[in-house]
């Protein structure tokens, strides 16, 4: 019953936007582009949803007594104290208010009652809700079908839902971020709510500025499907329903980046995403098919037929893995076994293995999704770019959600990758992190900084979950989700403000002119660069915001790696020079925008600060972004999103050959010695900042100028746009016309050589037939007429003459048949 | 309504049609041009009466046997089952909607008229008819009007574009009658029969053809389809008949002409010669790949608009050759992986379907800027989002079905086909899944270059009008049923799979008997 | 010389025979026409002859009852012609009648 | 010599020597002459040999009808120069050469076969009055062969009959037609 309702709950919010979606663009509001109605039925179909999703949470917890937050106490015990404190703290993604409520007496009656068994959270695996009535109060994952799409056979190919702790906070998280940023997006794009929009990036021919009507509707049309898709991604109970997800936010990525399809560079943006997008799908694909060959579903859980039974294990149940963590083999052949539950459950497949290398091929295809959706390393170059779009979208479809896709599928994903997929993981996201940040340190695009700072925090997360943090790198998604949306919609209170100004080295000294916005991007700097006061409430406790706990979670998580495995010790290093870096560029980015003096006088003089609509989704965002991660990871967050973390995470994987993953125990073990690099990297990272942009003690430019290959080199992008145009764009280019050409020259030309030689041999039949049979035909003709000819002297027309002939041929006659038949 | 009877009206209604357009008044085009609609409309709802007496679990609905020749076993034999129920309602819907489409077309219309409404009744012949050469002569019948409609009523080089599509196809035939020769002399049928049902019967119990000339019968008859498909490298025919076909025939031509291919291998080559089948698989999907690919690269390079939706024509039906042909055996004959390979023949189903929805639509697209600014080069557009939104909405929806988006019908087919592929051959399952890639790109690109941008480049701006109620309708109606094929692929595939499903049996049978033969043979040598 | 049939049948000869060589040399019309009722009166006289002295039976007289019937009409038709001829071509000689000189 | 023979004799003579004479006449009217008695003694030579009806048939048909027609006809075109048209002895010659040949193949003939006599072959020869046998035979009956078969009926010559009545019908007519005044419309010129 639990599932059922959780299962409706969460497809309201699913479904709300897209019947929003269709309203909204075949509504006919092309009819009054100065109505607002668009916009609002996308803020109440996306706060419908919201609501729906926090309910959903809460009927979760109550349902599970809240065993996900009892898990931890009875975990650490020496944490409990200050989990008791944040309880008071406000945050936790806005439900918090009531989730706390809900909990505190289930919280302590647990403690005694179940306590070991919620250990094990994820072996509950038994989604079916009425199986077992003594555990469903402890069932945590529900999953089912909700919609068939075919059958052939043993395979099914269904939508399906899939809910754990994981799902529901994604739900909520997503759902409260797009409200908001639904709200401030009214603001900010109220410009179009016109009949002559004037498009200034958009130039004619005759060299005047592009005239349209407004688009105001649209824009919220094309939010409404990203949120349906983006909750039908985090909803998605199989792989596939996942991808058919995952190609619909790219489309509504696409839709938004080249919202201004007048301009050139929008359309080229949208177009650049998408296929790069492609490439990572191809990837996907790939995994897809090992998967589906190999394991003959998708599905993340167990089927069940209508009496409830089981009718197919699922992905995760199939990968059987033994007390170490690491997959089981077979004996015979050495390949991982499949379905270690019952073979027969697995129906399609004669197959009761998969080689271990076609494992490793699924894993990598599928992160190879999840590099191109979360812009990672080698397929970063479309996000900067993708901030052409409107600046809301790049809060909520470019930083929050969307790019967090890839992460939240890696997390979703976990248990079917094995140690050589998550070194990739963790070596794509090390790559990631760095590269970004160095090219954020010296971009003056404010939205790019911004852009180049969310792929390095992706890094970051991708690295988490490579390095064997499951909840950090996911922590570290709904903690960045947060701050990362509240500093873009700051930068679009300040593009707004400043009449479409991005480039950084225009503004200055905005701090007097737009305060709140100023304030609240100072708590999203703050918590991005994971800056703490430690100690201030006891010893054992730092005072922060929440980027510190989840980024001290992350490289806490790899410093326990690299104790592991000490060869790979760049995968801690990088992360903990790149956190300086970080902190370094967004103050940077801070004192640059707003502190100091103004450089620009006009930009200044008109600036302005934004109405209430766009700056209360900031505070309310700004009081997340410091606020929700409190507790770090002993706190509610952090316990919520580990709740239904794999089985295998917790106790980490000891090879006996090969990578050693740490466990919980391990990471904890260095937990406080991490923190304190991160934080010293953090804090070195904000003096540079301050001293150089903050102080103007510094030159910057003669930096600038003695460094100026570094400097040009980060500034292209590591060149990485022109090495892609070199090694794919143009060979592409030419193979296509090297196609068409071979089309057009050697088919088309082999096709007219034939019909030339089949004209050569006709002409020459033609001559055979004009000399040789015509010539016999005309022969006898010929003859035949002289022949005539000359006999028509014997047609004299006498009448007496013909009667004589025919006595004298009757004679004649009788005479030859006379001396015939004599002889 | 009696099924039985249907089918025959269902063929001859246009013909019947046509007649009757010879007493309209030849001044009077408004009134042909309304009938006509009319009579493919009601052929239209006749085939979907087909679709709601259709019950897939009968199977084989084989009805209206009559004797047409009977010294050659030749008979009037009609039938229909979930492979030909979708393509035939497929027709309708076509022919309906480039009827609605052909008001364009101001020349010599009665003629121009008849001869679509002959074409119609031909496509609904090749589709309903069980006798092979019944088929035959459906085919042939299909040919000429389509002959003359591009001949006549197309673009510049149209007299060129007709032959070659004339010449191509009709070489086709020529293998296709070979191997119907074939099969009905050599075929150990006595007496001899065209009977395609029972020659696939006697063909999954290894009675039909000896495996090696199953091998020349399914080569024929593989050649004869894939051109027609059509398939690299063979399918230069295409670009040049589809470039220079006014639209609506563009849109038959896309929608329903290149399904017969798909469709003569999965109802004649596979059920007739499952040896010959198997024997080629490997080929086939070698092929499909290489069209896939060769056709979306082919895509990208194009400037013309109509060349650009005809070379992506080619890429689609790549992926029907591709599903159609993934059948794997193990030494002992047994095929191994049973329910990929349904997978596969379904998607490739689909997929026709799909690029019938998709492909109409987009040729549709390109005609409505081309009836109103009369070039396509695509360097010349840009902007029409702005001059034509509605008019834009709906084709980039419709091309958006094309580039295989989640939701709509082209993602379906395509997905399903390539991730069932792997099962034969991960190399070219790979291959085939780069498609994805170089479809977005040609795609977008040419949405990018003639629907975005600041202005329109070309000549003629001022004829740049809103789209009108016709082209809108039309246009919503391919969207429609392009999200409606997305999101519920079991209207499609309820009706398929059960008979999908028991030719691949009966493929695998024909096969393992056909397999033990030659072993046989082998042995006794 | 008795009434043989040899006898009948040279008597037939002899008309026929004069019948043509009538045909073959007057080049007057009706002279033709004359040679023409000649030679079928040759055939009547066989035919008769047969009817008597072989097993034809009452063929042979029905046979020439026709003959003198259609010689009747054929009579008729000629002379008319021949006065047609007459008419147009003010003379009856039919070496005047080569139209159809090839 | 029996009668017969004897008269047969005579009316054979008569017969040949008019019929020769009807080649050598120069002029038409005695042509004529002559071709009335040829047919009229060939009338005779069928009563000889008992066909009486086809002898009165000869004599009314033949000697009073068609020969008149033939006066009738020499008369409305015997005008002057064409009353004799001379024949050129060439041709004259030619005939005469060509009657012989042929004469020699048709006596040839007549005394080479053997031809088969009525009691070979086992039917009646037909003697006297034909009058009503050839009636009936005319009108679909043939008692020479029925009454010998007992049972058979054959059709006769009914519809023969019936088409030579319509043949006269339609040659009455056309000879009407073609015979019927008119004015002249080939100018002389014309004629070559």
């Amino acid at each position: 019953m639990v599932g059922e309702t959780l299962r409706n709950l969460l497809m309201i919010a699913w479904l709300l936007p897209l019947c929003g979606f269709a309203i909204e663009i075949f509504g006919g509001f092309w009819g009054s582009r100065k109505s607002r109605l668009a916009a609002w039925i996308a803020v109440g179909c996306i706060a419908t949803g919201f609501v729906c999703s926090a309910s959903a949470l809460l009927i979760w917890g109550r349902q599970n007594e809240w065993v996900v937050l009892d898990k931890a106490g009875h975990g650490h015990d020496e944490a409990g104290h200050s989990e008791g404190e944040n309880h008071a703290a406000p945050g936790h993604e806005g439900t918090a208010p009531h989730a706390e409520e809900h909990k505190e007496e289930p919280a302590k009656a647990q403690e005694e009652k179940h306590g070991s068994v919620a250990g094990s959270g994820s072996y509950l695996l038994t989604s079916m809700e009425e199986a077992k009535a003594d555990q469903t109060a402890k069932q945590t994952v529900f999953s089912g079908t909700i919609y068939r799409l075919a059958t052939f056979g043993g395979l099914e190919l269904s939508l399906d839902y899939y809910i754990d702790s994981l799902t529901l906070v994604m739900f909520t998280m997503v759902t409260f971020i797009a409200t908001c940023i639904h709200l401030f997006a009214m603001g900010y794009m109220s410009e179009e709510l016109t009949e002559e929009y004037v498009d200034h990036h958009a130039h004619l021919r005759n060299g005047h500025h592009l005239h349209r009507p407004g688009r105001f509707y649209r824009f919220f049309a094309f939010l409404s499907l990203f949120c349906f898709s983006m909750l039908g991604l985090v909803i998605a109970g199989n792989i596939f329903q996942v991808f058919v997800f995952w190609e619909l936010v790219g489309i509504c990525s696409f839709l938004l980046i080249g919202f201004y399809t007048e301009r050139k560079s929008a359309s080229n943006a949208a177009n650049k995403a998408f296929i790069m997008n492609r490439v990572g799908d191809f990837g996907f694909l790939i995994g897809l098919m090992v998967i589906w060959t190999y394991f003959g579903t998708f599905r993340f859980g167990e089927s069940h037929n209508a009496e409830g039974q089981v009718t197919q294990a699922g992905l995760f149940q199939m990968l059987a893995r033994d007390e170490a963590g690491n997959v089981t083999k077979s004996a015979e052949n050495g390949e991982v076994v499949i379905g270690a539950a019952e073979a027969s459950l697995n129906p399609v497949n004669s197959r009761k293995t998969i080689p271990y290398f076609l494992l490793v091929v699924a894993g990598l295809g599928v992160f190879a999704g999840c590099i191109g959706k979360s812009a990672q390393f080698p397929l970063q170059t479309w996000l900067p770019d993708a901030m052409e779009g409107p600046t809301p979208v790049s809060a909520l479809v470019h930083s929050a959600t969307m790019v967090a896709a890839g992460v939240y599928l890696v997390g979703r994903f976990y248990p079917m990758f094995v140690q050589e997929v998550l070194l990739t993981i963790a070596y794509v996201g090390c790559i990631t992190l760095f590269v970004a940040a160095t090219i954020a340190v010296v971009a003056t695009d404010i939205k790019k900084v911004l852009a180049y700072s969310t792929i390095s925090q992706l890094g970051y997360m991708m690295l988490g979950l490579g390095v064997f943090g499951w909840g950090a790198g996911l922590f570290h998604l709904v903690t960045h989700a947060f701050f990362k949306s509240l500093m873009f919609l700051c930068s679009g209170s300040v593009i707004y403000g400043c009449h479409h100004e991005q480039e950084m080295p225009k503004m200055g000294g905005l701090w007097k002119k737009m305060p709140i916005t100023a304030f609240t991007m100072l708590i999203g700097v703050i918590a991005i660069s994971g800056l703490a006061i430690p100690g201030l409430i006891n010893l054992s406790t730092v005072f922060a915001f929440s980027g510190f706990f989840s980024k001290d979670a992350v490289v806490a998580t790899a410093l326990a790696f690299v104790k592991a495995n000490p060869a790979h010790f760049l995968l801690f290093i990088v992360p903990l020079i790149t956190a300086g870096i970080t902190a370094f560029y967004m103050f940077r980015l801070w004192f640059y925008t707003f502190a100091g003096k103004p450089r620009d006088m006009h930009v200044y003089d008109h600036c302005h600060e934004a109405p209430l609509i766009m700056t209360a989704p900031l505070m309310v965002l700004s009081v997340l972004a410091a606020f929700c991660a409190v507790g770090g990871e002993k706190g509610p967050l952090f316990l919520l999103i580990t709740g239904d973390q794999p089985g295998h995470v917790a106790h980490g994987i000891s090879a006996t050959n090969g990578l050693t993953l740490p466990g919980h125990d391990a990471i904890h073990s260095v937990h406080g010695q991490a923190g304190l690099l991160a934080l010293i990297a953090a804090v070195s990272g904000t003096a540079i900042a301050w001293l150089l942009y903050g102080t103007e003690k510094v030159n910057v430019a003669e930096i600038k100028r003695q460094l100026s290959g570094v400097h040009s080199f980060l500034a292209n992008k590591w060149h990485f746009d022109d090495l892609y145009d070199a090694i794919f764009m143009r060979p592409m280019h030419i193979a296509g016309k090297f196609c068409a050409w071979f089309d057009r020259t050697v088919f088309d030309g082999i096709l007219h050589s034939a019909a030339k030689i089949t004209v050569f041999v006709s002409q020459w039949d033609r001559k055979f037939d004009e000399t040789v049979v015509d010539g016999l035909v005309n022969l006898v003709g010929n003859s035949t007429w002289s022949v005539g000819n000359s006999l028509r002297t014997v047609q004299t027309g006498r009448l007496r003459q013909y009667v004589m002939f025919i006595v004298v041929g009757v004679v004649a006659l009788f005479a030859i048949l006379i001396t015939s038949f004599a002889g | 309504m009696n099924p039985f009877f249907l089918l025959s009206i269902l063929i001859f209604l246009p013909l019947l049609g046509a007649l009757i357009l010879l007493m309209f008044d030849e001044r009077n085009a408004e009134a042909m041009r309304f009938w006509s609609l009319a009579v493919t409309l009601m052929t239209f709802g006749f085939s979907i009466a087909l679709y709601f007496q259709y019950d897939p679990a009968q199977g084989m609905l084989t009805a209206e046997v009559k004797d047409w020749i009977p010294t050659w076993n030749v008979y009037y034999r009609l039938g229909v089952d979930g492979i030909s129920l979708p393509l035939v309602v497929l027709t309708g819907l076509v022919s309906s909607l480039a009827m609605v489409a052909s008001w364009s077309i101001t020349k010599h219309v009665r003629g121009y008229l008849i001869l679509f409404l002959m074409l119609e009744t031909g496509m609904m012949g090749v589709f309903l008819s069980l006798d092979f050469f019944l088929f035959y002569v459906f085919w042939e019948v299909m040919l000429l009007p389509m002959y003359f409609l591009i001949g006549v009523w197309g673009g510049p080089r149209k007299e060129y574009a007709a032959i070659k599509f004339f010449l191509y196809t009709l070489a086709g035939s020529v293998l296709m009658l070979v191997a119907m020769l074939m099969f009905y002399f050599y075929s150990g049928a006595k007496p001899e029969s065209f009977n395609l049902v029972a020659l696939a019967d006697m063909a999954s119990k290894g009675g039909l053809l000896s495996p090696n000339m199953q091998v020349t019968a399914f080569a024929l008859l593989f050649i004869g389809f894939a051109i027609k498909l059509p398939a690299f490298p063979v399918h230069t025919w295409l670009p040049d008949a589809h470039v220079e076909a006014p639209t609506p025939i563009s849109m038959i031509l896309a929608g329903v002409l290149l399904k017969m291919g798909g469709y003569g291998i999965i109802r004649i080559a596979f059920p007739l010669c499952p040896y010959g089948a198997q024997y080629f698989a490997y080929t086939m999907v070698a092929i499909g790949v290489i069209s896939i690919i060769y056709g979306a690269f082919a895509a990208l390079a194009q400037t013309d608009f109509k060349r650009l939706v005809a070379y992506s024509s080619v890429s689609h039906m790549g992926y029907v050759l591709l599903g159609l042909a993934i059948w794997k055996i193990n030494e002992a004959g047994d095929t191994i992986n049973s329910s990929y390979w349904q997978m596969g023949l379904n998607g490739a189903m689909f997929q026709m379907i799909a690029h019938g929805i998709s492909s109409t639509g987009m040729f549709f697209m390109v005609g409505v800027v081309y009836d109103r600014v009369h070039h396509r080069d695509l360097n010349k557009f840009g902007g029409l989002m702005g001059t034509m939104p509605l008019y834009s909405g709906l084709a980039a929806g419709l091309f958006f079905a094309g580039l295989g988006l989640p939701g709509l019908c082209g993602f379906i087919g395509e997905v399903f086909v390539v991730i069932s592929c792997w099962s034969f051959s991960p190399m070219l399952a790979i291959l085939a899944a780069s498609g994805v890639i170089l479809t977005a790109g040609y795609i977008l690109w040419a949405m990018q270059r003639v629907y975005l941008g600041a202005e329109y480049k070309g000549p003629h701006p001022e004829a740049l009008t809103p789209s009108n109620a016709r082209e809108n309708a039309v246009g919503f109606i391919l969207l429609a049923l392009a999200i409606v094929f997305g999101v519920a692929p079991a209207l499609l595939f309820n009706v398929m799979e059960p008979s999908v499903k028991a030719m691949a049996q009966a493929a695998e049978a024909g096969y393992k008997q056909s397999a033990s033969q030659l072993n046989e043979l082998q042995a006794q040598r | 010389m008795s009434a043989s049939l040899n006898a009948y049948l040279l008597v037939g000869a002899v008309l026929f025979i004069c019948g043509v060589v009538c045909m073959a040399t007057k080049r007057n019309g009706i002279g033709v026409l004359m040679g023409v009722e000649l030679v079928l009166n040759g055939a009547n006289v066989n035919f008769v002859a047969f009817s008597k002295f072989t097993d034809l039976g009452l063929d042979g007289q029905i046979f020439s009852l026709f003959v003198i019937v259609l010689a009747a009409a054929e009579a008729a038709v000629a002379l008319a012609i021949a006065l047609n001829f007459y008419n147009n071509h003010l003379t009856i000689d039919v070496d005047r009648a080569n139209k159809l000189k090839g | 010599m029996s009668g017969e023979n004897l008269l047969f004799t005579i009316f054979a003579v008569l017969t040949c020597v008019s019929a020769i004479a009807v080649v050598v006449s120069q002029t038409v009217v005695r042509m004529a002459f002559w071709l009335v008695l040829s047919l009229g003694s060939t009338s005779a030579l069928f009563f000889l040999a008992n066909a009486d009806f086809v002898g009165a048939s000869q004599l009314l048909v033949y000697v009073g009808g068609t020969l008149v027609l033939l006066v009738f006809g020499v008369m409305l075109t015997a005008s002057g120069p064409y009353l004799k048209i001379a024949t050129s002895p060439g041709e004259t010659v030619l005939g005469a050469l060509v009657a012989l040949l042929f004469g020699f193949v048709i006596f040839a003939c007549v005394n080479g076969v053997e031809w088969r006599s009525p009691e070979a072959a086992g039917t009646r020869a037909v003697a006297g009055n034909t009058l009503r046998p050839l009636g009936l035979s005319l009108l679909g009956s043939r008692p020479d062969h029925d009454l010998k078969d007992g049972d058979r009926l054959t059709p006769g010559y009914l519809l023969p009959f019936e088409i030579v009545s319509i043949h006269l019908l339609v040659v009455l007519i056309g000879a009407a037609y073609l015979a019927r005044a008119k004015r002249r419309t080939v100018s002389p010129s014309v004629q070559s």
